[in-house]
């Protein structure tokens, strides 16, 4: 039997004018378990909480019922006051009396009746509370971040920049991700290479940072804190500690014919290549679906041209295992493929080119050298349309039911530099709304259109019928209530874009969960927005949701923020109200796992005694302490009741249901 | 019996800790009235309300049990109430199924701002369970009448 | 077919394929088959019966006998199957333990429908395609086979054996039924007739367990109702609101995993028909969540450990149907 | 392997107008080693998709010879396109819609009640997933070498899309393959799926002229020298609504002549 | 009327986020007073009448090219039908008269064309 102390607070007028505590502690002091009982002006005060320590000492008190404001308020508080008394904190139960009681009744007797009755169900949960102790889990003092677009570059850089190591790990053969092949950024229109290729550098030189090139998650366990994590370095077939970079095998490389990635196909380049002039690492790679000698042993040019002697036909993916405290995932995006949408003749025509594409035949650095040429014949193309919103808000099964946000801005941003840089062309604009929020965002969609001469049209193009050399394209002008039919010389499209393909096996090695699109799903859409559900996963970037270049890297700043926070410390203290299964009952069937929102439940064979000395393997949950966050959705989904959750056990709701229904 | 003006419903609402027990703590702080025959008791979130804890309330007295919980899509562990919703859907339809007043048991998703909601909510739960009267339903469903 | 599965349990045994043969002996009673573990020839040869009367799902026995060493066969038949790969699926049983024998089914008789056919000291009842032969102190009756089916398998859902290593007989289909239209009927009764319609049954109860312990659902180390820990612990029942407070947490707790094999109605000494609280639970998953058959499969989530963002309300049950 | 019998919907205009398509068909079939099985009692699919849910009676038609072909555990092929579009959504609504389910067979009075289970077929859809098109280029005596031909693909056997689940609506390569098994050189033009004005013909002979000048043109100037369809009404306009058009053939016809067995047809 | 139209077609105007895709792709364009997109439109918003009295439900070739594109499966073409059925299944609403009918044809027609006339145009 407990010793329970119980201390109602008047807390002044506030919950003495409508419930007479008086009588509440008397009542009170009936219950069984309850060794003393008393009241007080403000138990909150310094005067109240040394009255609580005293007493905890006085009558030896294992349980304290404080009745005073909503736990909500103050209950930190008087654990710690507890605490300090030698009690443990979650020995101490709060009755609401006066949000949800004092406060909202006005007859006295009704208002003391009630008090009476939470008081009760507090004493009766406290003869079932135990001493619960927060677990403490080391923390390892490093990160790893999952693509090194500007995204993982700017979480990177931050994190390093705390003190702590990270790793970056990329797929390519280079970090920068797509803002490597954008030309100029909105609403400014400087040039994306300008502002990233600095940031890339930084990256690499970075002592506190570590870039695996061309590499992939391969495997993780573990959890906050405390991840172990698989990383696969993939063959790329030249040694990175040797290549100097110096690009000679890339031009003697006999194998011309490979289409380029990073230009999008529109032009080739060698079985040998580094992506392109800012490449970091600056090392090469050789693409073992192409080169000769990979293929047929027959060739070894790179290898005897190479004076660094770099060249390694002979390399094998490599494993690497490394401990990580926090993960941050800034796997990216992808524009959709557009084989469903063939009414805009993507596959019929080489002119008609996504908008990914027509930023590398706009970039100095792209297959025509920054002059904006047809991709078919080469010629200048004087009429040009832009089709927004190509998968975008789609309910069909053909696209995506959401808003890819940064096409609007982007399209006004290709539309103004074509008209800037070749005046003569006509240039349209096929819109279902133009949506631009954003600082300076509407006012330069704006200048498009009135300083800039854009033809923008409210409605769709239905279909591109390539004649002729000509895209003749159909239209519909809703304002004007008419079709249109325009021969243009070109047309772009503004793909939608989707969460990169490798973000839904990734979720699954780190128990993210991820929503019907793909994009990972955040622990709170408002108040936490850069951490997944599962404890020390962060999320940077469009693998969250569509973002354009400025919150890409707030997002990414943030991460790294919430990172260094948890980096900082030497140990996490777990949430003690975790749920805990009775070995005894647990059947191993797998329900609390399905439920469980973090991941925390796992499952192992544990050896048993039988009857008759035998021994019995049975599978038995396991929860994670570190990681469970005391939900409670297991304690429910478990038929045999083998899962409780301590703190709100089954038998302490039951008895306070009892204490309330008596 | 019948219903008089004596009777007095004895109402538990479990309301989850982060969005509908401070949504019921804000209709306090507004001074937004309900009966006194509502007590809230707080769990973490809806998803840890098990059924035995809603017939083991009517096996003890309770006349009507309420659960309250953060609106779909904004539990705050992610998912719980999408569980709860379910659980207590087929719960409620068995309930019916064997004869039990349709009325006795609801869900409501209440925010932490929703202090007023939180107070229409109980000042409507507990008039319509004052109408049905006494719960004997659950409590006599074994007894056959003589 | 009779034959068939006493031959194929001998076999088994003697071939050393498996070293116990879970299977139907003999009770009191020639109708009273029970469950039972054979571990030589001769007590198959003296005890092993599968007939008409084999109606007990033995798919429970696999939990324990998959952790017995060496190699256990089991019969099943079509609906019980489901309840092996429920279990299967819910880590009951170690799979390569086990050797499954599926058997097509015609269904199973009911001896209280044959005794409500005027059937009186009955002494044997010999099964003749679609008739019965019914031997009688009184003399022989001759009843249609399928007027003595046990309710379950007179709306049976499925002849399909979904999981085996070998067949006896034809494999079948999943079919329609009619397995609802009790469970729609009392819907669409008032609630003071449903009410007095279930106080009329339950009052029955007299807590012997017999429908936990043959669930095949109700496999739990340990039950709620046993244990103290709970906070529901009761052998016998306190008070008498603890009956449905039994009947209605033991569906809960098998909702989604009842794969509706109707073994809690068949056993109950008091003819309380308890499928009807499980088939309400599967007819609103089925209606409202999209159809799920337990034990269909061992991928598809179970209903309750699954949810989509725009799931119905709980306010649907004071909709639907208008005013009852 | 035992020779494929598939039952067999010809429809009402190959029977008159479009017979080259029904009798070309039925002789590559024998060349290619299946059979078609010509339903006993078939009526007229009704040519147009039922206009609204609740239109009952237009639909029995098509169940009816679902139904016949399901009695013999057949697929059902179909050659015009018309009718292939008619019978498969009236397939799909029995399978998916209660309401018309019940009424259709409260109707019909079948022995089983039909649910939907018969698999419809396009002809093509024969050649492609049951034949396969590299079978039949290996059967191919006389390949059409050096012919330049477009695909008419029309609306009927693309859209809707989901319902028909024929091929990509808007990037259809079916006919494209089928020219490039026998031998021939396909010719990919944007119109290809564009509507050729088919019901307007009646009305309004203007219309249906713009829509099939604009095929036409499209299809020459990407180097078409022929066209090929599997639709009788498509079959009409392109050849008698245009003002300088290409030949127009059915795609059985070619098939025939590459399998050699044109000459076969009295 | 409208509840009826929205039930026979099975379409939900409310879907329509007005991108002008079906009236983009429409090949009748031309020969419509109304366009696909205020067919939907006018549903929506209650102007059945003067649908019903439009020409441009005859014209639409039931090519399904704006359900086939539309983004939000509103399916602008099932509307036209389920509006032309309304209107011929009125007293005298048949559009097309069988004595109109001989002066249409000629040798090659394939019969296809014709039941569908009538099917389309005629109770």
């Amino acid at each position: 039997m407990q010793r329970i102390g119980v201390f109602v607070c008047w807390c002044g007028s506030n919950i003495a004018a409508t419930v007479d505590v008086e009588k509440v502690s008397q009542v009170l002091a009936q219950e069984p378990g309850v060794v003393f009982s008393t009241n007080y002006q403000y138990m909150c005060s310094q005067a109240g909480q040394e009255m609580i320590q005293e007493s905890i000492h006085k009558y030896n008190l294992t349980g304290v019922v404080i009745c005073s404001c909503s736990p909500r308020m103050h209950e930190a508080t008087f654990r710690k006051t507890c605490e300090k008394a030698g009690l443990n904190g979650h020995m101490v139960e709060i009755a609401n009396i006066r949000e949800q009681c004092s406060w909202i009744h006005k007859d006295k007797d009704v208002g003391t009746e009630k008090a009476v009755v939470l008081g009760r169900a507090a004493i009766a949960k406290v003869h079932l509370n135990a001493p619960l102790t927060a677990g403490q889990s080391p923390v390892k003092k490093r990160a790893l971040v999952i693509g090194g677009g500007i995204a993982g570059i700017q979480t990177a850089l931050d994190i390093a920049d705390a003190g702590f190591d990270v790793d970056i790990v990329e797929k390519q053969p280079t970090i920068g991700g797509k803002m490597t092949q954008i030309d100029k950024t909105f609403p400014t229109l400087d040039c994306a290479a300008c502002i990233l290729t600095p940031k890339m550098v930084d990256a690499a030189q970075n002592e506190k940072i570590h870039i695996y090139s061309y590499a992939e998650v391969e495997s993780v366990k573990g959890f906050v804190g405390n991840f172990n994590v698989t990383i696969k370095k993939k063959a790329r077939y030249v040694d990175e500690t040797k290549c100097t970079g110096c690009g000679l095998c890339t031009e003697k490389c006999p194998q011309k014919k490979v289409p380029n990635a990073f230009n999008l196909g529109l032009d080739n380049r060698r079985a040998i290549y580094i992506p392109f002039a800012q490449a970091v690492p600056k090392v090469a790679t050789i693409d073992a679906d192409y080169c000769t000698m990979l293929k047929s042993g027959k060739c070894g040019v790179c290898s005897k041209v190479c004076t660094a002697g770099a060249i390694d036909y002979k390399q094998k993916d490599e494993l690497i295992e490394q401990e990580y405290g926090a993960i941050v995932v800034a796997t990216g995006f992808n524009p959709i493929k557009l084989d469903k949408y063939d009414e805009f003749a993507y596959s019929q025509s080489p002119d008609v080119v996504t908008s990914l594409e027509f930023e590398r035949l706009m970039n100095a650095a792209g297959p025509t050298g920054g002059t904006l040429l047809r991709p078919s014949d080469g010629t200048h193309p004087h009429t040009i349309v832009f089709v927004q919103c190509v998968g975008s808000r789609c309910d069909d099964g053909r696209g995506k039911s959401y808003c890819s946000k940064i096409c609007c801005m982007y399209t006004a941003k290709h539309a103004m530099l074509c008209r800037e840089k070749y005046p003569d062309t006509d240039v349209y604009v096929f819109y279902i709304d133009v949506r631009t929020p954003g600082k300076n965002f509407d006012e330069f969609y704006r200048r498009a259109v009135e300083e800039y001469g854009v033809h923008y049209v409210k409605g769709m193009v239905g279909k591109v019928v390539p004649q002729d050399g000509k895209l003749k394209v159909q239209a519909s002008d809703l304002l004007g209530d008419r079709q249109l039919h325009i021969d243009a010389d070109m047309v772009v499209l503004a793909a939608a874009i989707e969460p990169d393909e490798t973000a839904r096996p990734l979720a699954t090695k780190l128990t993210a969960s991820m929503d019907t699109n793909d994009f990972f799903t955040e622990a709170h859409p408002k108040l936490r927005p850069v951490e997944s559900p599962t404890a020390g996963i962060f999320l940077s970037g469009a693998c969250q949701g569509p973002k354009d270049i400025p919150e890409t890297v707030a997002q990414a700043s943030a991460a790294a923020a919430k990172v260094i926070g948890l980096l900082c410390k030497d140990s996490l203290t777990c949430n003690p109200c975790t749920a805990q299964p009775d070995e005894l009952m647990c059947n191993g069937c797998s329900s609390c796992e399905k439920v469980c929102p973090y991941g925390a439940i796992t499952y192992a064979d544990k050896e048993f005694r039988g009857p008759n000395r035998t021994t019995l393997i049975r599978r038995m949950a396991q929860v994670n302490p570190a990681v469970c966050q005391g939900c409670g959705a297991c304690t429910v989904a478990c038929p045999s009741g083998a899962m409780d959750l301590k703190g709100f056990s089954n038998k302490q709701i039951m008895a306070e249901v009892d204490a309330i229904c008596r | 019996m019948s219903v008089n003006e004596q009777f007095q419903p004895t109402i538990v609402a479990f309301c989850c800790n982060w969005c509908s027990y401070a949504g019921a703590d804000l209709s306090g702080t507004n001074r937004l009235q309900y009966p006194a025959n509502v007590k809230i008791i707080r769990i973490p979130c809806s998803c840890r309300l098990n059924p035995m804890f809603i017939l083991r309330a009517f096996q003890r007295g309770a006349d009507g049990v309420i659960l309250c919980g953060c609106h779909p899509g904004d539990c705050h562990y992610t998912t719980g109430n999408y569980y709860a919703r379910r659980r207590m859907t087929l719960l409620f339809s068995m309930l019916d199924f064997m004869g039990i007043e349709r009325g006795r048991t609801r869900v409501e998703w209440v925010s932490a701002a929703e202090g007023a909601k939180f107070a229409a909510t109980m000042n409507e739960f507990v008039e319509t369970i004052t109408k049905l009267g006494p719960n004997r339903r659950l409590e006599d469903l074994r007894c056959s009448k003589e | 077919m009779q034959q068939r599965v006493k031959e194929k349990a001998l076999e088994l045994l003697r071939n050393g394929t498996v070293d116990r043969v879970i299977g139907w002996k003999t009770g009191e009673f020639f109708y009273d088959l029970t469950p039972a573990v054979f571990e030589t020839a001769e007590e198959i040869e003296k005890d092993f019966v599968f007939s008409g009367f084999s109606g007990a799902n033995l798919s429970k026995y696999a939990i324990a006998q998959s952790r017995a060493a060496g190699k256990t066969a089991i019969f099943l038949k079509p609906c019980d199957s489901y309840s092996f790969q429920q279990l299967l699926k819910e880590h009951r049983i170690l799979r390569e333990n086990i050797y499954i024998v599926g058997i097509a089914c015609e269904g199973m008789l009911d001896m209280e429908k044959i005794r409500a056919a005027g059937c009186e000291g009955v002494v044997s009842v010999k099964e003749n395609g679609e008739e019965l032969i019914v031997e009688t102190l009184y003399g022989d009756r001759t009843l249609s086979r399928k007027d003595c089916l046990l309710e379950r398998c007179a709306v049976c859902k499925s002849k399909k054996v979904v999981i085996f290593d070998e067949m006896l007989g034809e494999q079948g289909d999943e079919q329609e039924t009619a397995r609802f239209d009790r469970v729609a009927e009392l819907e669409a009764m008032t609630p003071e007739e449903r009410f007095a319609f279930w106080r009329g049954e339950l009052s029955r109860c007299i807590r012997c367990n017999a429908c936990r312990n043959v669930c095949p659902a109700c496999s739990c180390e340990k039950c709620v109702f046993d244990n103290d820990k709970s906070g529901v612990r009761n052998k016998a029942a306190a008070d008498p609101f603890e009956e449905n407070l039994f009947h209605i947490i033991r569906a809960f707790h098998v909702a989604g995993r009842c794969t509706d094999c109707g073994e809690c109605s068949r056993v109950c000494p008091q003819n309380i028909p308890l499928h009807l609280l499980n088939r309400k639970f599967i007819k609103d998953i089925n209606e409202l969540y999209g159809t799920y058959q337990a034990g269909a499969d061992m991928e598809t989530k179970s209903p309750l450990t699954d949810f989509t963002t725009d799931d119905c309300e709980p306010s649907i049950v004071h909709e639907r149907g208008g005013v009852k | 392997m035992a020779k494929l019998t598939y039952s067999y919907f010809p429809g009402c205009t190959l029977k008159t107008k479009g017979k080259d398509l029904d009798k070309y068909g039925r002789l590559a079939a024998q060349a290619l080693d299946f059979e078609l099985e010509e339903l006993a009692d078939w009526q007229c699919c009704g040519a147009v998709y039922p206009m609204a849910k609740d239109e009952i009676a237009t639909r029995l038609s098509s169940v009816r010879a679902l139904a016949s072909a399901k009695a013999q555990s057949r697929e059902l092929v179909t050659l015009c396109s018309a009718c292939h579009h008619v019978i498969k959504r009236v397939n799909l609504d029995v399978q998916n819609d209660d309401e018309i389910c019940q009424k259709v067979n409260r109707y019909l009075k079948l022995d089983t009640p039909y649910a939907g289970e018969t698999n419809v077929l396009h002809y093509l859809e024969v050649l492609r997933d049951r034949v396969g098109f590299d079978n039949l280029k290996a059967k191919v005596v006389r390949p059409l070498t050096g012919m330049k031909i477009g695909a008419y693909y029309g609306c009927l056997l693309l859209r809707p899309g989901k319902e028909m689940g024929f091929d990509n609506p808007e990037n259809p390569t079916i006919i494209e393959d089928f020219i490039r098994a026998i031998g021939a050189e396909p010719v990919i033009y944007a119109r290809r799926n564009e509507c050729c004005g088919g019901y307007c013909t009646l009305e309004n002979k203007a219309y249906a002229q713009k829509q099939v000048d604009a095929i036409m043109d499209n299809a020459k100037a990407q180097g078409a020298e022929m066209l090929v369809t599997a639709c009788p009404l498509c079959m009409y306009n392109l050849k008698n609504n245009a003002a300088d058009g290409l030949e127009v053939k059915y795609f059985t016809e070619l098939l025939a002549e590459a399998l050699g067995v044109k000459e076969n047809a009295e | 009327m409208i509840d009826f139209v929205k039930r026979i077609s099975g379409v939900n105007p409310r879907k329509c986020m007005k991108c002008g895709k079906c009236t983009a792709s429409c090949p009748a364009f031309d020969e419509m007073e109304y366009h696909p997109h205020q067919f939907v439109d006018m549903v929506e918003n209650g102007r059945i009448d003067e649908l019903m009295n439009s020409k441009g439900i005859y014209t639409c070739l039931s090519c399904f090219a704006c359900v086939e594109r539309c983004p939000r499966n509103v399916e602008p073409a099932k509307v036209i039908e389920a509006v032309r059925t309304a209107v011929i299944r009125k007293q005298d609403g048949n559009h097309l008269k069988p004595d109109a009918i001989p002066a249409l044809l000629d040798e090659e027609l394939p019969q296809q064309a014709i039941t569908s006339a009538f099917r389309k145009y005629r109770k």
